[in-house]
This record gives C-alpha cells, structure tokens and sequence, in this order.
C-alpha cells in the first residue's frame, strides 16, 4: 500500500479527454483523498496532446510529483510524450486499438493494453472508451466502484438509467480486465485508506469566483481569456440566482471601466483577465488610483510576453502589475497561494478597495488558477464585509444646494468619506484630472500637492493581515526561500527532501507583493544564510523587490523556471542543492 | 404645485464654464438642465458621465453627481453605473473625437447592448482641447493642424453606424435650436433603452468652415421632411444617407425597444447597490457543495 | 507560357493548420492562395497580417510574409506596414472578435482610410480560440458559454457598418463557395483602396446554430438580385438591411476609389522603404535654419 | 549692466499673449543672447491666466531663475498671481487701460503703466497693444529696435509693408513713453552685449522630430496628445518634403501598432504621446518586445496620474516606462537632458531599436518638450545611421521553398538578421505568440527557454555612448547629484551656489535609464558623502533605480516635487543645504 500516487492521463485535445480524469479525480475525492491537477494543453481547439497530472494522497497535496505510477494513454504520442516520466514499475495503460508499444529507452515501465474501444463498442458506443480507460484504474489501483456509480450517476442521470448503467459497465468491464491481466491487484499502486471526509474539489478560479460573491459582487465585466476565463464563465452560470450579471464587453478597456463605474455606482464590481487584458487596462487603472474609486482586478499569469504562451505557466506580470499606469497611484497588489487564499484573498481585495480607494489587483498564476485541487473547507465566517468610508447607506446631513459633498476631504489617513449617486446630500464631481475637495478640476501647485500626498497617504503603512505566509521553524536557517502564488506546496516538497539532508530552511511566500511588507520579510531575510527566490519568470522579478526593499543583495540567489511549465519538486530541490553547495552548507 | 416644480436652475452650478465664449457646448448644457427639469428630475437622481475634451468638462458645469473619466471611455463608465443602480438617470456626454475616434468601439457596442443611457456627443467636427487638429467627423478636404493640406479620409456617419449597430434611438441636435434639443434629450431620457445623440455643437475657435451659420443653412429638421416615420429604421437610414447625415430632430426610435437590464435573466428591479452584500449562510452552503 | 504560371500551391506551406476538421477557415486559406495565384503574385510580394483567434492562424500556414499580431490591432499593423512599403500586397485577416470586438474601432478607421489593402473577416459568429463564447456577432438568443440563457445584445451588421464608414468595396463570401470567394479577394486586392471582404467561416465545433446548412439556406446571392448594381451605395445599403446582411458577393464598390496613398501630399510611388534613410546636408541645413 | 535677466509676460489664454513672448525672444536670439523658456498654461483653450517666463544671458542657460525682473502683464491677474516673484527693483509694465495696481504688501517693485491699448488703437488697431507691450520691454531695456524690426517682417511681411510699419511703430512708441518715463535707461535692466552669434531657438519637441528625420524616420503615427502634439504637427508639416507622411490614428494603440507595422516593413517609424497614450500603448509595446520588432516612442511626460495635470511639469513615468507591459522584453529606455541632447538621442533612439531589434522609449518631460531655448548648433555629421543585423538592401542567397528564413535565429548576442518583406529569400513568420527560429508558434520547453534567453540577452551588457551626463570635479565630494531630463541646468545652477559655499558636489544626469547603467554610476555613488536624487515625482523614482541597481540606500536622499511647476535653483539649494546639514556637512 502507498501514501500517494501519480496518475496522468492523456490523448488529443478537443476528444473528450478531461472526462476521465474529472471523473478519476472526482470520485478520489468523494472517497477522501487530498488531490492535486495541472492540465497541460496548448492553444487550440481540436489536436494536439493534451494532459492532465493528478496526484492523489492520504495528506494534503499542493505540488505535482516529480514522476508518474500510472499513465493512462489514448494515444501513442502520450506514450512517447509521457512514458520517460514513469516510475520505475510505472504502469501505461493504453487502448489495444492502435497496438501501442513503449518508446525505446524507457526502462523499467509495464504497458498494460486494454481494449478500451472494443469493449466500448461492445457496449453500444465508442465513446464510452473513456470510461473503459477509467475502469481499467479502478482495477489497477483496486478502487471501490461505489464512488464512480455516484459521480456517473450525476453525469449522466438525467439521460437516464440506461445510460448511467452502461457507463457503469465499461467502468467494470476495464477494471476487471485489468484484474485478469495483472493476476491480482499490486501492492504498489493500492493507496492507503483515506478518511472518508468529503472535501471540496475546484481550480483557483472558481475559488476567485466563490470569493468574489462571498464578499456581495454582483457584477463582473470581462472579456474571455485564457487563464481567466473560468472565473466569468461560472459567475455568468451563478450570478443571476443572486440578482447580479456578468457583461462580456467588447474588450478589456470597456470590462475594467464598466467595473470602475459600477464601483463608483456603489456596487462592487470587478474585472478579471490575463497579461494582454492587464496590458490594456493600464490606463484605467490609473483613472480609478486618481479618482480614488475602488476597483478589483483579477491578473491570472500566464507565459508573456505579448500572446506568449497562453497555456502555460508563468509569474512574469509581477513588475507590471506594481508599476503600470503614467504617473503616480496607490494600488495594491495581493497574491494568493492556494485555493483556499483565492477565496479569502479574493473577498478581502473587496474590503481592502473600498477601505482604501483604490484599485486592488488579485495575482494568481495558471497553475494556481487552473489546478484543480482538495481545498479545506471555505469558512463563510471568516468573510468579512468591511466598506471603509463608503456612506451609501447613511442618511447624510443636509447641506446648502451648492455646497458640494468634499468627496476627497483632505484626512489623516487620506481616506475620504464616499457618498454614492442617487444620495441626495452627497453631490459631488469625481474627474481624472488633479481635483479639489469637493472634485473640480485645480491645477493650484499647492493643492496639487495637498492631493497626491493625500492619495499616496493611505497606504502608507499598509499591512494584509497576513502579508506573508510563514513556514519557518529555524532561528538560524542555512537557507530562506521566497515563493509567490502556486509555489508554495512544491517549495515545500522541496524543503522537506533538503531538510531530510541536513539543510535547515525556513520558507516565506509573499502574499501582499505591494506595497511590499519589507518589515515582516526582513527579519527573515537577515536571520538566513542565504536566500533562494524561487520565481517563474526569467528576470527574478520578485528577487528584485527584495532587493530592493530589504536589501542583502549578496545573499540572494534565485531559482528561475520560464519554459512554461509548474516547478516540479526534484527542479527545485536539485538546483537548491547546487546553489547551497557553493556555499559550502552541504 | 408650482413650487414643486423643478426649474432647470436647480441643475446649475457656480462653475463658470471654461468654453470660449460662443461654444456650442453652452447650448447642450443648457439643453441638459432644461431637459432634466422638464422630467422632473431632482439633482442627486442623475449622473452626467463625460470624456476628455472641451466638451467633456460638461460634467463639472452641471449641479448633478459627475464622472469625467479619462478620454473615449465615457460609455464604459456609464455603463458600468447604470447597472450597479438602475434608479440612476445616467447621461453620458462627449465630443466626436472622444466618442467617434478613440470611444468609438464602446460607441457602437453600447449601442448594441442597449442599456438605458442618453449618450450626447458634441459633434463640433474637430479637436477642440488639443487645439484643433481634425476629427474622424471632420469632412475631406478640412484643412487643420494636422492637415494643413486637407483632410483625405473620408468622415464618419455616426448616426448611420448607429443604426447599423442596432440603434433604438437615434437623434440629432444643433446648439443653435435649444428647444428641439432639450425636446431630443428629454425623449431621450425616457426612451427605454440606449439614446444616441449626436449634437452639431460648432467650435468657434478652431473651426472656421462648420460655423454656426454653416449648419444653419444645411441642416435639414425631419419635420421638413413630408410624412416622415421615425420608426421605420430602413428609412431612417435612407434619408439619412440622402440628407448626407445632417438630419435633425428625432431620427428613430424603436417601440418596441426592451432595455439590456430588463433582458438579463434574473436581475431585479430593485438596483444591484440597494441589494445586500452578504450572502446567507444557506446559500454559501449551497455554492460551494456543488464542488463536493 | 504555362511554366511560368503561379499555382496556388506555392502559397502553401508544409505546416498542417490546427483548425478543427471542418473548420470554415480551410476554405478561406484556400481561396487566399487560389486568389493570390490568379493575381500571379509571388509569396514574397504578399503579406499576410493576422489578429488572434482560430481564424488568426491563418498568417501561419501561408506562405508569404507574415505578422500574427495582438488581438484586434491586425489593421492597425496592416496599415503601417504598407505605408512603409506600398508595393506589397496587404491582406489583413481575423476573426469577428477579432475585428468586431475589440478591433472594431480600427476597422471603421482602417475604411474611412482607404489604405490599400484587403480584410478578410472569418466570421463564424463565435469565440472560437476561447471555446464557444458570444461574438458581438452572435445572434440575439444564440446560446453560448457566456450566454447560456442566450445573448441578449444585438448584432452587429458589419457590411451595414462598413458602408457607413464610408467604405469603397464592400462584398460578403461563404466557406462553401470558394469560387465566389476567390472571385471577391482577387476584387478585393485590384481595388485601389481598403477592401472589407466578410466571410461566413462556419466554427464546427462551438457554433452549432450557424451551421454550414443554415448559412446555405440564408445567404442572398447578389446574382439572385434583378440588376443589382453594385456601384449604387445607397441601394447597397438597402440591399444589405433587407437581406438582414445576408447578401453574398460584390455588395458594392466603389468605381472612383482613390486609395489614401495616392491622396497623401508628397508621397511617392517609390516605397517609403526604398528610399535613402539620410538626408542631404543641405536638406538638414535648411531645416535647421528655420529656427534660427 | 547685467550679463543676465528675468521676463516674464502674462495674460488671458487664448488672446495671443504668445506672440510678444515670441518676438522679444527671437529677437534676443538674434542678439546673441541666450534664452530659456517656460511657459504656464492651462487645460484650456480661452481664458485663465497664461504666462511665459523667459531668461535672458550673456551664456547659456538652461533653467529658470528664482526670481523676475521685468513682468508685463495684460490683465490685473497677471499682477495679482505674479508680482511677487519680482526681484526688489523689478519693474511691471501693464496696460494703463484697466488702472493696474500692485497687490498688498509687493515690496519694492515699481509699477509702469502703459497706454498700451490707447496707443495701438491710435495706430489703427488695439490687435497691437502686444507690440506696444514689447516695445516697451526694448525702452526699459534699452534694447536696439533692428532685430524687432527683422522678426516683424518675417511674421507681418506677407501682409505688407504697412503692416509692418505700423507694428514697429507700436514698438517705438511703447519704447518711447517708457523711456520718457523712466527720464532714461536703468543700469540695471541693461544687458551686457551678447555676442550677436546666430543660434538655434526651439524648444525639445522640435528637436526630437528633427532628429527623428534626421535618422531616416519617413513616417509616424500618433494621436494628438499634451505635450506631445507639437512632433507630430511639425513633422506634417515638413515631412511631405521628404516624401513621409504623418498618420493621425484613431488612437494611440493604432498610433504604435501601425509604427510597429511600418518597422516590420523595414521603413523607420515611430509614435509619440504622453502618458494615457503610453499607457494605452503598454500590450503593443510587448508585441514589439516579443517579435522583436524596432520601435521607437516618445513619452513627454507630464502631470500625472490619469488625466492628472496636462499641462504641467513632472516626471512621474519613469517607473511605467521600464516596467509596462506584462511578461518580460528587452526595451530601451533613455532620457536626453537638453534640447540638443533631444536631438541626438532620438536620431540614436533609431539606430538602437534596429540594432537591438527593440522598442526605444524617449523619455522627455513637459519643461523639455516644450521650453523654447537656445540651441548649440546640431551637427548634421554627429548623426549615424546603424541599422544593425537589417537585411532590407541586401541580395539574400537563394534558398529551398519552404525553408523559411531563420528570422529568430539563435546568435551569440540574441540579435538574428531581419529581412523585410518583398525580399525574394527572406519569407518567414513573426508572431506575438512564442515561436521557433523561423517565426512559428512554438510551446515547446526546450524552445521556449532559448527563446527567453535569446532575446533576453540582447541587451546583457548594453551601455550607450552617454549612458550619465558626468560633472565631477571632485574626488570625495560631499554630495553626489542625480538628475533626470530637464533638471540638468537647474541643479548646475543649485550647485554653483552650494559651491560658492563650500560644498563640494558633484552632478551626474541619467541618460541611460533602462537597462540601468549601474556600472557607471556605482563609482560616483561610492565616491560621495551623500547621494541626493532630484527628480519631479512623489514616489522618487529614479532614487529607487539606484537603491535597487547600485544600492548605498543609507546614503541616498531626495529633493522630490510633483507640484506641477519646474524646479527653480533656490529651491534646489535650499532643500540641499538643508539635507547636508542634517549631515553636519555646513
Ligand atoms: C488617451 C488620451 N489620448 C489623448 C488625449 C488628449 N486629448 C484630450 S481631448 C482630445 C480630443 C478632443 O476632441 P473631442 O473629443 O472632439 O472634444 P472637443 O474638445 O472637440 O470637445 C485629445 C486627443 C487624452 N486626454 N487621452
Ligand atoms: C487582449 C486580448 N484579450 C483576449 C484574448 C483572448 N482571445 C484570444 S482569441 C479571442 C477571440 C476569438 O474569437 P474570434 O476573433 O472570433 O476568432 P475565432 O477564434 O472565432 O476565429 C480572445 C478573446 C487575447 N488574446 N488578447
Ligand atoms: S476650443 Fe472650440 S470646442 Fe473648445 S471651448 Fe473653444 S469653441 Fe468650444
Ligand atoms: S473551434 Fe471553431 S473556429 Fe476554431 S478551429 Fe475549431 S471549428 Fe474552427
Ligand atoms: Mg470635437
Ligand atoms: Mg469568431
């Protein structure tokens, strides 16, 4: 019996592939284990070889495994694509159809051909092959058939008995070939009993979405892209129940200026996109810092620059998405690390816009935003809804005809109290342009002045509740990594095999990534050896903001990855290894 | 009752206007305040939302709540606020440049989209805020800054395009004709879905050709115009083409026009902003069980 | 004389398309190369500019010159480049998101231009590359992953639009009928100016409302039209709202079309590329000296 | 006698108060003097007050002094808004029409009224009380009334000889009646003779389209924008000449988009606009980045953020500039410091982004771009023409059909040959998306990376001629200053008087923005006591460039203002004297 497994299934894009897996993985779940994905697949509809890796565990997962036990093929080139990734004693399970064999060179690995399109046929429908290949699963790893019976059931319940039982049959009919071929189940791919509980299973997105309503968003404008897309296409399914909508705009300009109006409207309201939207977006986002309206902007990452590689992973918008926009804002940019942080992240970017005023932007990456994953249970108390100086429900006091509401009242905190149209004592004019208190247009140096202090005032200080997340049980460490965004479950795999050699690491994920909490990081950074910026971008981005705002450039060392594809656990530990080594630690 | 009348005084500011004296844009503003009294409207029910230009400062002249956004967005913010509150009387207002060159784009999709919003454009055929340069508006041959020799691109009919894109009401205005605009916007306004308005609004500074008296002698009313049915858009747009787009007055309107907010399924009468924020518990649970 | 006659297959590339089987985009890179080689060009006297989407691609599995760009700006880039070099062919292509979402704007600007150039939309009336989202395209009620109760915005009429912008060639083809679409683009690219050639590019996959059948049962032949002239704006125009944009063919074309390179004061038939970089001392000479 | 002076004009926007400033500095130039100018406008087209401040000397200047000599004023606004920056003893000079007055408590200034009006209006028309004005500038001058009479029959001659006449005796007479009531001229407001050398009179935009025709560019795209406007409306005028035409787009990302095209096709191109165009123009920008297209685009900056203050003074994108655009591309940033410097860099602007294969951004800021100045000679032989791996003029060997043109080919210094279109051998694909060596869409890890790195490594190293403007006379200096664009003469003129005190500073101005020349400026940072950036934003910008790229955070300070107005020296001097003390260095 094993802790955890390796399973990857893949075949050409566009024929259906994700079923086995969503179902596979689904029905893992239910039984109550933690389970991790990364779906590989490239920028076209139909063709070409797709994937989708799934680890499954008794523990908590948040990283892909280095290696493979089983891969599931519908075609030969996920065999010759894939095969090298197996384990020793890895198992390929492959439709008999097209004879697959195994690619020269790849070693130690069995290949198990199942019938999956004649038993198919067999049972009325080629299609069902899928269900054949998840069968032949549920034999090889000795899998009850009570969890697939369910999530068949509720795929295709409403077409009826027939349907759902013939599904069932293909499942049991791969499974019990696989059975007769194997003699038996093995040992090695039979997991260890889960506990059972029922978790939830979602991508990023969806957590993005979920958190979005969670914090009362009731309109989101967008226009589809990939990473991104996910999150309006759920809100699009969702929102109605809810009295909001979506608004697919004509493009990323109008989706983020909608957002900003029906902020400034008092809703809230956000936009949601990846690197070539935010790149549009530039200019808005200035116009909301200025006019001082909240805002919240979802950047998925993806690879850059330009269209790049929008399938594939990358953490390369992070100078962009602090420094963008002509002239001078306060804006703040938070990156979660997980599923769970994209909800509670997502619905505190809300509070934070209207508390502040300001845009705020919500960083994932691909994996993180399309990896789909156990998630401990959302805490609908930990939701906090929390408007700052937003007066739309007050009765306001009556005031002179044309004595405007001082919409940018010059404040301590520089935040200013925010009536909403439609208030009958809250008149006031919000522009673009340097204003006055009560909005007009001045071009006066001194108010001037009075106002980008103002505005550059209310972040002054800023500090998330959790800016970073803390993984650091040595005083003295050889080593500290930083992470941001999906990183941090294989960062962690990483320490765990470093520490198993000695290495004593602490490890920091950086969620508030501007303003950056230089005074929570820097303790960390000065009591460490040495630092490893671990980052998906080929100009060590985030390094950089170390540098800059703690310093000790001389103990900064990265580790970059910018081929599009997740850190595996092994990359980062190897090249950690190298790194510590010239320092003489190991 | 009369002292419950809304006078459009009631809608002025104490901003004297930086306009050059003699701009068309007073007249539109002027229109503005008459229409929104004429319709009952109390200040705080309406936002005037504008672009960049001469003409979008119109939004700080005006005593409503005001958004001057940044240059062609306009619409995108306007649409954005009547969605959050529908109570809203939302106007949104600009010159040719902001709304046919670089707004454009949200110009003809907000037209599709038909949310309910009166969108004015100052059509003075120019630049005026950039001093002067020419306009997709400007005719051929317009001889300005940026084409001293003449302009060689042939102009834009935005109440055609309008009308291409789906229009549910199209109208025109001239500075010069201050009741037949304020008649237009209040239409305008009342028409349930988008309200595209497009105002000859002349540029006395920059624009020497396309003066005052220049529309005066071409622009052609539609009661000019025997028998004529503002609800047929076929030929709206045949006269329009045969008045070579200087048609003025209330061009087409569709009667049967259902707004955006009243298409999108499940939205409420009541305005997104007035709803709550938070979720109940039950309906949390629900959410997220799907993902079990 | 035979030997030297240009196939369509020196327009074709080894790089096998990732459309989908079906995809009406085949049928639109097939009547590219079918057209080209009528023209008797040479792959390197053509240049393809393409936005992002399926249709996109296209710039990819052709072979000439070819610049894939962003979203939207295909026209943008198109038109630069054949100022830098009007000896070249320019055939800027896309999807109607592409062109009619986000790069609306530069559409309509690109025709009232009347740079030389050739635009073909594939225009299957859905996100195709993002997997089956509305298009502004898209039919009202037409159900879709952004609009699973059906889309609630009106099409837009893009031939209609075009004509309103002023557009000097005007024509509509369909995937099915490559003849008639080789006939149009050879147009297209003769015309002296911008030719906005739309096509119905059937998505296989996503779009299962505007199928191949559907568009063979509702497309209008110009053919099939009593004397229909094509040089008659107006008719055109008429033509196009009654067909509900379903006329295929050469809708209309402007027989005076004077491309805006041959109205730009001073330039040259040489291409700007070919002429000499740096200026005589003289010239710079006496450029300076106006500011003394 | 003087070897320097301070005038300024002012009046309503819009009623011509630009033509007296125009003529009493052309005239001054023709003398010999030279000249700086600034002027104060608004976001508007008529009314509100406008004024242009201009400095007069026997050696070049290249900032605005603290105070003002002589102020002529056309309305009583003017008086009320600009009397007290007079210098005791300085003069008004306004109109005698409306009974000027000098505001409460203007100490020791005197005040001339003039019948301009009555005068022009005796001459035939009140259009010329603005020659009244002037000349009454030459009676309290003293100034020789040839050089009036040579502009005014340049700007008048078409009208006629009458014309010019009558405006010249507008000039006498406004001379006349100040001279008589003055019983003389005043030492003190005459200027030592200059030395009657013909120079250049512009201001930067000029220079930078100049330059950029200089360079070979025939074509631009831009959309009208303040402060950049003026490029692009002197190109229109003059490039026809040359058989280039300037494009007025629909917006600014068609205006770059299409430069782009145009590069593509092999011409010279570019686009010009200030900081909401550039922030439209950030996806396009990485387009060019990625198919490693050159580009080169002005950035005027001014007054930020959003529409901000259009008309005013900052350099506030510095930030927005390096970092814009999602993903990661190699771009060249660089910011001449004077007009002749606007000259130079942007015809070098050209060569770089073909040698590089780049988009370029000239960085300017609204007192460079539009302060009409004194110009040293621009040397038509300092301008080169370097295309780099361009390939447009070459005969290309023959090759297979379908062996495409290695456009992307992997070089030792990431820079691959560049054919163009319509060459015979040269057919390949550029794409937005990551491609293989000949331009095709590629996912591919192994490719990706080269890929990356390749263009990555085109600027690994790169350093400009000039990448800092260096004054150092000091080994150990006490203070090091750092400058950006247009503060150049200013801080020159801030040190004199520190100097003059004892304090040893030294000056460099950054040219070389982005890639940062941190090798450069290390030795001058390590050398001095105190580093103290000058720089017109609120968040110091360029303080934070040097803090990341060369570090000594504890020794670098800033004099920041983002009031909309230019620095004056005292402000410098003062602000500095004031950081050194804290340092106990006076
Ligand atoms: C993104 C951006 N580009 C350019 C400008 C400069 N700009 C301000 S107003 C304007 C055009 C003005 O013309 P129009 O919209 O017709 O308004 P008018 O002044 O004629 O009323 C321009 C180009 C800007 N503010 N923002
Ligand atoms: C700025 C930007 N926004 C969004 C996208 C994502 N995207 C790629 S293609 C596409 C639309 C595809 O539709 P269409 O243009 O009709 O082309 P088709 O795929 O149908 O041929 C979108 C939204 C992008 N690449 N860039
Ligand atoms: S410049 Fe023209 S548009 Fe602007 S305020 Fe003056 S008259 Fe009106
Ligand atoms: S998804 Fe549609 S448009 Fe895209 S390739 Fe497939 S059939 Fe063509
Ligand atoms: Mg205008
Ligand atoms: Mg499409």
């Amino acid at each position: 019996m094993v802790d955890q497994l390796s399973w990857k299934v893949g075949g050409q894009q566009g024929e259906g592939i994700e079923k086995p897996g969503d179902l596979f993985a689904t029905a893992l779940n239910r039984l109550g284990y933690y389970l991790y994905g990364y779906r590989h697949f490239s920028s076209r509809i139909k063709g070409g070889h797709t994937n989708n890796k799934i680890r499954v565990s008794i523990r908590p997962v948040r990283a892909l495994s280095d290696d493979l036990d089983i891969l599931v093929a519908f075609d030969q080139e996920t065999i010759d694509l894939n095969a090298r990734e197996l384990r020793k004693g890895g198992v390929v399970i492959a439709d008999a159809k097209w004879n697959p064999r195994l690619p020269e060179g790849v070693g130690d690995v069995r290949l198990i051909s199942v019938p999956f399109t004649s038993i198919a046929q067999e049972l009325g429908s080629t299609l069902m092959k899928n269900m054949v290949a998840v069968g032949a699963t549920v034999g090889l790893m000795d899998l009850p058939v009570e969890p697939f019976q369910e999530v068949v059931t509720e795929l295709w319940g409403r077409k009826g008995a027939t349907v759902v039982e013939k599904n069932m049959q293909a499942i049991a009919r791969g499974a019990e070939f696989v059975r007769r071929e194997l003699g038996g189940p093995l040992d090695e791919f039979r997991l260890a009993p889960a506990d059972g509980k029922r978790r939830l299973f979602m991508i990023g997105n969806e957590a993005l979405a979920l958190g979005a309503i969670a914090a009362g968003a009731r309109f989101m404008a967008a226009y589809p892209i990939t990473p991104a897309s996910e999150i309006m296409e759920y809100l699009i399914k969702v929102l109605p129940q809810f009295g909001g909508t979506v608004i697919q705009t004509e493009d990323e300009i109008a989706a983020v200026t909608m957002a900003i109006g029906a902020n400034y409207g008092g809703a809230r309201a956000f936009t949601a996109s990846a690197g070539p939207g935010l790149s549009l977006m530039t200019e808005a986002i200035g116009l909301a810092g200025m006019t001082e309206t909240p805002v919240v902007i979802v950047d998925t990452q993806r690879g850059g620059p330009s269209t790049g590689l929008p399938t594939k992973q990358e953490q390369s918008d992070i100078n962009a998405m602090i420094y963008s926009t002509h002239g001078e804002i306060p804006k703040i940019v938070i990156a979660p690390s997980t599923v769970e942080e994209c909800f509670y992240d997502m619905a505190e970017a809300f509070n934070l816009a209207e508390e502040y005023q300001v845009p705020v932007i919500v960083l994932t990456d691909l994996a993180l935003s399309l990896g789909k994953q156990t998630v401990e249970p959302l805490d609908y108390d930990r939701v906090e809804i929390r408007r700052g100086k937003y007066l739309g429900d007050t009765e306001l006091p009556e005031r002179e005809r044309l004595d405007l509401f001082k919409r940018y009242e010059l404040t301590a905190d520089g935040v200013s109290p925010r009536p909403i149209p439609g208030q009958k004592y809250g008149i006031h004019h919000v522009t673009g342009v340097e204003h006055n208190e009560v909005g007009r247009p001045s071009e006066g140096a001194a108010n001037r002045k009075q106002m980008m202090d103002k505005r550059l005032r209310k972040l002054q200080g800023f500090r998330l509740k959790n800016p970073i997340n803390v993984h650091a049980p040595h005083e003295a460490p050889d080593v500290l990594f930083v992470g941001i965004n999906s990183s941090e479950g294989v960062i962690r795999e990483a320490i765990e095999r470093l520490e198993a050699e000695g290495v004593k690491a602490n490890h920091i994920q950086i969620r508030q990534v501007h303003p950056f909490p230089a005074d929570d990081v820097r303790p960390y950074v000065e009591r460490a050896e040495q630092v490893i910026v671990v980052e998906q971008n080929a100009t060590a981005q985030l390094a950089h903001l170390l540098i800059l705002h703690v310093g000790y450039r001389e103990k900064i060392h990265n580790i970059l990855k910018y081929d599009g594809n997740p850190f595996l656990p092994r990359e980062i530990f190897e090249q950690a290894k190298g790194l510590l080594k010239t320092k003489e630690l190991i | 009752m009369t002292e419950l009348k809304v006078t459009f005084k009631e809608f002025r500011n104490d901003v004297a206007p930086n306009w050059c004296p003699g701009c068309g844009d007073f007249a539109v503003l002027a229109a503005m305040q008459r229409a929104f009294a004429n319709l009952g409207l109390t200040p705080e029910q309406v936002a005037v939302v504008s672009g960049i230009g001469c003409s979008g400062r119109i939004s700080g002249y005006i005593h409503t709540y005001g958004f001057h956004g940044t240059h062609g967005r306009a619409l995108a913010l306007a649409q954005g606020l009547k969605i959050a509150n529908r109570d809203l009387v939302v106007v949104a207002s600009g010159g040719d440049g902001d709304g046919y060159a670089i707004g454009m784009n949200h110009t003809i999709h907000a037209i599709r989209r038909n949310i309910d919003l009166t969108y004015i454009v100052m059509d003075n055929q120019i630049y005026g805020l950039t001093k002067g340069q020419t306009s997709p508006r400007s005719q051929m041959g317009f001889q300005t800054k940026s084409t001293p020799k003449g302009s060689i691109e042939s102009p834009l009919a935005p109440l055609q395009m309008a009308l291409a894109a789906g229009a549910t009401f199209v109208a025109q205005g001239f500075s010069s004709d201050v009741n037949q605009l304020v008649a237009i916007i209040e239409a305008g306004i009342r028409h349930p879905g988008f309200a595209m308005i497009n105002v000859f609004s002349p540029c006395v500074t920059f624009n020497k050709i396309n003066t005052y008296d220049w529309f005066r002698e071409h622009v052609v009313p539609v009661e000019t115009i025997e028998g004529y049915d503002p609800h047929d858009r076929n030929k709206a747009m045949q006269a329009l083409m045969e008045t070579d787009g200087m048609l003025t007055g209330i061009i087409y309107q569709d009667p049967d026009s259902v707004s955006y907010e009243d298409r999108i399924p499940g939205f409420q009468k009541t305005p997104l902003v007035k709803q709550p924020l938070k979720l109940e518990r039950a309906e949390f649970e629900a959410l997220v069980a799907e993902f079990m």
